[in-house]
């Protein structure tokens, strides 16, 4: 049996064990944040403003409600938004690349009009526009952040698609007699779904962010919600006060999850095509 | 890139332009509020017949398509109706903030260009250095990070604990604008763009790295080696002009990103930028200055791309002495 | 069996020059026609538009007087230089081979192919060995004529030699019609019935 | 002019550390104990087909070997060892390097200073240019403009800027018949003939053997013989290894008969011989690991205890009757 050292300290187990620790970390605030009852962090106003203590590891606010478990509830809500718009998103992406790619012609050159018409307009004015449309409110934001990210894994699904359609071996397989159905069912998802699924896994922390990002400005979920986004614009107002840890924690939390899945999504992009895994 | 192209461009950029125009419109008068208040303002103090004249003059009570046509003809003019919120005609209040917003994107992006540019060269020059895997890893945190959370810390950290900074504005309270000193407006100007610089570089430095390691494994680099190139030769003959053109369109084409963070470093600094006015126009249902700024930033965003395409039919010799061949 | 191309030209952009221009070309079943002449001359772009790869600007492709169509396993198939290009690296090779028709075991005898690369990765096998599934796929039972591109270039000579043996010996007893695309003289007199020049076949 | 040894590799491994299909770890040995020289004024063509690790060789020598390979064995230039330092005073100057194609030039630079690179002239650059026959706004040209002809011309002047001593050229004539990449080659007969020695790396054994004054058969990531171009153009008994022999033999102009089996693949070389499985002469020696070393006989190198000597052929000789005997 090979010892210990070398086993750990061979690149693939480590890329593995990686998206592995990831996973855990992002399903246990997930679960936690599900399963956490109104009471966990319900108001109490004796201990209004507490410092970062044992009891409350981050703290209470000018409520009393203890932000350690009012983040972990925020946080999960913002994950579902962020697994629902990322779901809705790469689907979207993953057909009009496909489809733009394979019919090319007309719909090729309207769909490639349609996402520069998307990537035209800031990413935070879009989203605001269309929460604006619908009323604000989890819908509104739920919906504008789905309807935001297509374009650029769109971009990303439809490269991909040309780059096996110009290949040999797809020329080939047409020259065989395989119909364009049978080319994109055994040539070209095989191929896209790497990219596919790594598109899906890096928008996630994009569309957490830019959830929390309108929340803050007052668009996305109402103020009574706890959400990172309101969060972190009720410290806003404490700030002069000196509440420091107010914005530190919840802001800390979405980082380190946003960081965890840009780090599953480089591993996994690492160990799935071969030639890059010999470095 | 000669003149055809920069017209097909221009063409192109116009029709985009329109496109996303009615798109924003669509998205605002589809909004749950009575087109009529939303020109007038909740408790207006305006006789009944002068609404109706405003009705009447942006035709809010045609079908759709009229009431785009109505007001794309005024815009053209210059004229995008008077905001509720600020009780100035939109295309003033746009002029004015826009002045202060400029200023605060135009810093950001000249430090994250350059710096980002300097740091993305140094790392991949030195790759899995101890310095190349600092960057690599401050740069992972700051492009997760969100902007106005790096704002609050900022702020929270220099505003109040060190007190170096004021809280917010672009001016000291109780100022008029016109006697504002220069050094009083760089003194409220420093925090935001440090933010927005902040949040801004972790792109470029990674790009250009990603770029540099590319390019450091190509062919002609091994060939360059081959003649006798040292290290500081191969950067200043080769690397810096094969880095940059790429990188040069990269910066004009992320002026959405640069907007968006704007937008928000705005917010939290409380700074009187189109990002404020954004926000309050959402907030307080101000439709034609909503609508204003969407376009404009639309505009902004489009100006950018132009620019970038341009630029790099200029600087790559593939493309504008393709045609040549 | 009669492959003929009549008046074909192409080039590639209304701007860029004339790489074919009115050429004619007929070859028969049981004929190996060598093409010659240095790259970049249009050897392989008349091979390609023989087998369907690209449609001809003018000029008509006609297989026993019937125009060539797009429907279906395409009598003319084509084998490239670059092995590696024209397989799936995201197939094994059981499946690549596979993809037409299944091959009976005496032709992967017969190529010198052995059943163990069957469950290989592309990227697992040499250029010669890739070469030699390329052939066999493209023999299905409906391949009538083989436009051969450059095939054994990259390979050694002995692998040179080892391929145009097999190859020789399955297109005499399927009397099919081979157009041989090389640039190497010596080559061409070796495996082909007659030898024409790129340059002397159009205007 | 007095025959001096230009280069030497003794020995030479290049490895490099890949990931087997499992898990762990693997170094891939892709040039295996390589030994060779080069003489000035001499041509010597290294022989072997495309992607077999023939152009590391010519990175290995000078000394452009990516971060994750590893190299054991000499490489000796004009006697002294030729290690990273030495070799960054030598590069450009009198070692010189000709490629493949045009990919090896900077897509944003003009040809004409590329071509002058950090040692020449501008005039001795557009004197060349004149030479060989390239119009005056050519050094105007970026790369993409080049024609195949016009890119090899470039590439040639490239590597004359300086009076090299030692040029290296890998593939200088990719898809040229062989009287077409003959005007390109004849510049490398003069450069030899002033004193240089030449290193071409080609998988064309036509080309070799018009050019070539000595041609190493590469096999496997080794090279099997060393001999001069007389041996292989009479080939048949001239050579020495056996599968010297059987290369000549496959060629179109030759009995076109192919020996069967194929080359072993660099991730499970076989010990000793790399040739074994598919010898005739093959035998128990063979397996171990003195019957790889490289052995001088009649005038050439070989790496192969049977190999066959013409002038002593009669200890072969009997071998022969006896393995015809079972």
């Amino acid at each position: 049996m090979r010892s210990k050292r070398t086993v750990f300290e061979n690149r693939r187990i480590q890329l593995v064990f990686w998206v592995v620790l990831a996973l855990c970390y992002l399903l246990g605030i997930f679960f936690v944040g599900l399963g956490v009852k109104e009471s966990a962090y319900g108001i109490c106003f004796e201990d209004k403003f507490l410092a970062p203590s044992l009891r409350h590891p981050f703290g209470t606010d000018g409520l009393g409600r203890d932000m350690f478990f009012r983040c972990m509830k925020g946080l999960s809500t913002s994950m579902v938004i962020g697994i629902l718009a990322a779901v809705v998103s790469s689907f979207l992406a993953l057909v009009m690349g496909i489809l733009s790619a394979v019919l090319g012609g007309f719909v090729d050159k309207f769909i490639n009009w349609a996402v520069d018409l998307c990537m035209g307009l800031p990413h935070i004015v879009l989203l605001l526009l269309i929460s604006f449309m619908m009323g604000k409110g989890m819908k509104g934001v739920t919906i504008a952040v789905a309807l935001t990210h297509w374009p650029a894994l769109t971009r990303l699904v439809r490269s991909e698609v040309l780059q096996i359609r110009s290949s040999l071996y797809v020329q080939t397989a047409y020259r065989m007699g395989k119909s364009p159905y049978q080319v994109a069912v055994t040539h070209m998802i095989p191929h896209v779904l790497p990219t596919y699924v790594i598109g899906l896994i890096l928008l996630f922390p994009h569309a957490i962010m830019h959830e929390a990002a309108i929340t803050f400005l007052g668009f996305g979920l109402p103020a009574e919600m706890p959400a990172i986004g309101v969060i972190l614009s009720e410290a806003m107002n404490h700030i002069a006060a000196g509440k420091w840890w107010l914005a530190l924690f919840p802001g800390l939390l979405l980082l380190t999850v946003v960081v965890l899945f840009d780090v599953i999504g480089d591993n996994l992009k690492k160990l799935w095509n071969p030639q890059s895994g010999n470095q | 890139m000669n003149g055809k192209k920069i017209f097909t461009e221009l063409l192109r950029m116009v029709c985009l332009l329109a496109a996303v125009s009615l798109v924003a419109f669509l998205l605002i008068t589809n909004a749950p509020i009575d087109p009529l208040v939303s020109y007038v303002g909740t408790n207006s103090t305006l006789s009944p017949e002068a609404k109706e004249e405003i009705a009447e003059y942006w035709g809010l009570k045609e079908s759709l398509p009229k009431r785009f046509l109505t007001w794309a003809g005024h815009a053209l003019q210059g004229d995008l109706g008077t905001s509720i919120t600020y009780k100035k005609p939109v295309a003033q209040v746009i002029g004015e903030r826009f002045s202060y917003s400029f200023v605060l994107m135009l810093a950001a992006w000249i430090l994250s260009s350059f710096l980002g540019f300097f740091l993305g060269i140094v790392c991949g020059l030195y790759q899995e250095g101890i310095f190349d895997r600092c960057i690599k890893v401050f740069c992972l945190i700051l492009k997760s990070a969100p902007t106005f959370w790096i704002g609050l810390l900022l702020l929270s950290l220099f505003a109040v604990k060190l007190g170096w900074f004021p809280i917010g504005m672009a001016a000291p309270i109780g100022k008029l604008s016109s006697e504002v000193a220069l050094g009083d407006r760089i003194y409220h100007l420093i925090l935001p763009v440090l933010t927005l610089t902040l949040v801004s570089i972790s792109e470029t430095t990674l790009y250009t790295r990603q770029k540099l390691v590319e390019i450091l494994s190509s062919d002609f680099i091994l060939y360059a080696r081959a003649r006798g190139e040292n290290r500081r030769q191969l950067v200043f003959r080769h690397i810096l002009k094969n880095v940059a053109l790429p990188a040069i369109t990269v910066q004009f084409s992320s002026f959405s990103e640069l907007f968006g963070g704007m937008a928000l470093a705005e917010n939290v600094f409380a700074y009187p930028g189109i990002g404020t006015a954004i926000t309050a126009a959402a907030l307080n249902g101000d439709v034609p200055l909503l609508l204003g700024i969407a376009v404009f930033s639309g505009l902004f965003v489009f100006s950018g791309n132009l620019i970038a395409n341009i630029l790099y039919g200029v600087l790559d010799p593939r493309i504008r002495e393709g045609e040549a061949l | 069996m009669q492959l003929t191309v009549e008046g074909i030209s192409f080039r590639y952009g209304k701007r860029l020059p004339w790489i074919l221009k009115d050429v004619d070309f007929t070859i028969k079943s049981g004929q190996r026609i060598g093409l010659l002449g240095t790259s970049g001359y249009g050897k392989s772009t008349l091979g390609k538009i023989l087998a369907g790869y690209e449609k001809p600007i003018e000029g008509k492709v006609l297989l026993d007087g019937r125009a060539l169509d797009d429907k279906g396993y395409c009598p003319v198939q084509m084998i490239h230089q670059h092995p590696e290009l024209a397989v799936n690296p995201r197939w094994k090779m059981r499946q690549i081979l596979y993809e037409a028709y299944t091959p009976e075991e005496k032709l992967l005898q017969q190529m010198g192919l052995e059943l163990s690369w069957l469950n290989r990765w592309p990227r697992e096998l040499s250029g010669g060995e890739l070469q030699r599934f390329c052939i066999a796929r493209a023999l299905a039972p409906e391949t009538k004529f083989l436009v051969c591109d450059e095939i054994t270039t990259m390979l050694d000579v002995i692998t040179q030699a080892q391929i145009w043996q097999f190859l020789l010996e399955v297109a005499e007893k399927r009397q099919l019609g081979m157009v041989i695309i090389t640039h190497n003289p010596e080559l061409g007199k070796r495996v082909c019935t007659d030898v024409v020049r790129i340059d002397e076949l159009g205007t | 002019m007095k025959k001096e040894n230009i280069l030497k590799v003794e020995d030479l491994t290049v490895s490099f550390s890949r990931y087997q299909k499992g898990f762990h770890k693997t170094s891939l040995e892709v040039i295996h104990s390589l030994s060779l020289e080069v003489n000035s004024g001499e041509i010597v063509a290294v022989v072997g087909s495309s992607g077999s690790g023939k152009s590391l060789l010519a990175h290995a020598v000078l000394q452009l070997l990516p971060q994750n390979a590893k190299t054991k064995g000499e490489i000796l230039y004009r006697g002294n060892s030729l290690g990273e330092k030495q070799s960054r005073k030598l590069l450009g100057r009198e070692i010189s390097f000709i490629p493949q194609s045009v990919d090896y030039l900077d897509p944003l630079m003009r040809v004409g200073a590329q071509v002058q690179g950090v040692y020449g002239t501008k005039e001795r650059q557009q004197m060349l240019f004149q030479q060989f026959g390239l119009a005056q706004d050519t050094q105007q040209k970026y790369p993409f403009q080049l024609s195949g002809g016009m890119a090899r011309r470039v590439l040639i002047s490239a590597a004359l800027m300086e009076n090299a001593k030692l040029m290296i050229a890998d593939e200088p004539t990719p898809g040229l018949s062989v009287d077409l990449a003959m005007d390109t080659l004849k510049y490398f007969r003069n450069v030899a003939d002033q004193g240089a020695g030449v290193l071409l790396i080609t998988h064309d054994i036509d080309l070799a053997l018009q050019v070539a004054d000595r041609i190493a058969v590469f096999y496997a990531g080794t090279i099997l013989e060393l001999a001069p171009t007389e041996d292989f153009v009479k080939g048949g008994q001239a050579l020495r290894h056996p599968y010297s022999r059987a290369f000549m033999s496959a060629l179109p102009q030759n009995e076109f008969q192919p020996l069967a089996g194929s080359q072993p693949y660099a991730g499970n070389l076989p010990k000793g011989c790399l040739f074994a499985q598919r010898c005739s002469l093959c035998d128990e020696q063979c397996k171990s690991e003195d019957a790889a070393l490289m052995r001088q006989v009649a005038g050439g190198k070989v790496r192969c205890i049977h190999a066959i000597d013409q002038d002593r052929n009669r200890e072969i000789g009997n071998r022969h009757q006896a393995m015809a005997g079972i």
